[in-house]
């Protein structure tokens, strides 16, 4: 039977309200990347229309959609920015 | 985010401006240039009645600090501080501010105003409005996913070939 | 000049932003730029012990209104306040502060830049330094006679017509 | 007899230097204007160099050179500024 990775997901700013959670945990198969938890948050209807303007960070590197994900990683999703 | 975050760049408790002045402090640098972003009453035409900022700590912090080290870098200055508030602010409540040292006015100008947009543009720091009447709202901000470009004047200079 | 003189725009006493600070806040300026200018130990190579600002005061205080209210009224920013040290000043001692306060930050640094440079270029005030051998001379400065052009961005915009 | 004004100059910065004076009271004719008094200080020779760089002013108003001068007008000579 294939491995599964354990990848928590951290909202930020207002994908924490459109997901309704600060975070959620998804098991992922091993060699997963972030586009394949992306693709999960997708099924999220409420989530999904503001995935196209988010970036990802697993602890405190951004990361690109193709950037595998290891057990244990946390996966931030930040939407548009705006501090200042 | 409840935990307490006291980190370099992001902070809790109030922006201190002369704690901010007193680190910086060098005889060489005849230019200070200062900025500060305040909580405003209003937001395109709607009253605003407080705000509540929060960051990703570690990767924000992170972030500023890069800010701070281009900054230099690209304008040769010796001094940028940036240091953003998180939390509850209230009307005319300080967010940010930023520090540049230089030894000339017009470098300090140039990287005042590259450290500032490239804070607003870049940092993971998000923005709640709330109005009068309790509701509220993230304001609309800047992409930081790859494929969306910065601004003309906030895209980093080619690094300097060592020849 | 040896009276001790109290204008609005000149003064013999240290200058104090924190005054400046509390004297200009508005709920409705998000962004706040200052600009301090301080005394460099080191001009064009040379090591400098201090400096005597002298100014004619009556004149200076003139133009720098002129140049505050020029800002505003260019840059359309609420508040711009400009203060400089006249007198013997030590390295380190801030010699000129410029406050600027706007609702949007972009007004506020080009409002910042021009009111700095403006004072600069056009008040009277003349700066003489002192090195560590005892000798002095006045800085090399900006005519502000007659046919002397300034630099294009600290040329006056055309009034709008009133139509 | 031609009726005569009295102009005292002022001088600022390194004009002060330069004159060795911080003022000079000039008798000027009537009808004589802020291009007499600086041809007049022209006869100075250390002072002279610098003119062609000075702005004048009477009082608190800046001054061109055929701005007449009255009987007691303060005319002051403004060498090249360098504040800030």
């Amino acid at each position: 039977m294939e491995s599964m990775n354990t990848i928590t997901i951290r909202f930020w700013g207002i994908t924490a309200r459109l997901a309704g959670a600060e975070q959620r945990v998804l098991q992922l198969s091993a060699g997963a990347r972030v586009a394949d938890a992306v693709e999960h948050l997708r099924l999220d209807a409420t989530l999904s229309g503001e995935l196209p303007r988010c970036a990802y960070a697993v602890g405190d590197d951004m990361v690109g959609l193709d950037h595998p994900l290891a057990d244990g990683d946390e996966l931030s999703v930040l939407p548009p920015v705006s501090g200042g | 985010m409840n935990q307490s975050v006291t980190l370099p760049h992001i902070q809790q408790q109030p922006l201190q401006l002369d704690a901010l002045l007193a680190q910086t402090e060098r005889p060489d640098c005849g230019a200070l240039a200062i900025f500060a972003g305040a909580v405003r009453n209003h937001h395109e035409g709607a009253a605003v009645s407080h705000l509540i900022y929060t960051a990703h700590p570690a990767l924000c912090n992170k972030i500023i600090a890069a800010i701070e080290q281009e900054t230099r870098e690209q304008f040769n200055v010796p001094e940028c501080r940036i240091v953003h508030r998180i939390g509850e602010l209230q009307i005319g409540e300080v967010a940010i501010v930023v520090v540049v040292r230089a030894p000339h006015r017009a470098e300090a100008f140039a990287a005042l105003r590259y450290a500032v947009d490239s804070t607003k543009h870049r940092a993971p720091i998000w923005k709640e409005e709330f109005y009068p009447d309790g509701s509220s709202s993230f304001v609309a901000g800047c992409c930081i996913a790859d494929g969306f470009e910065p601004p003309d004047h906030l895209k980093l200079l080619p690094k300097k070939e060592n020849t």
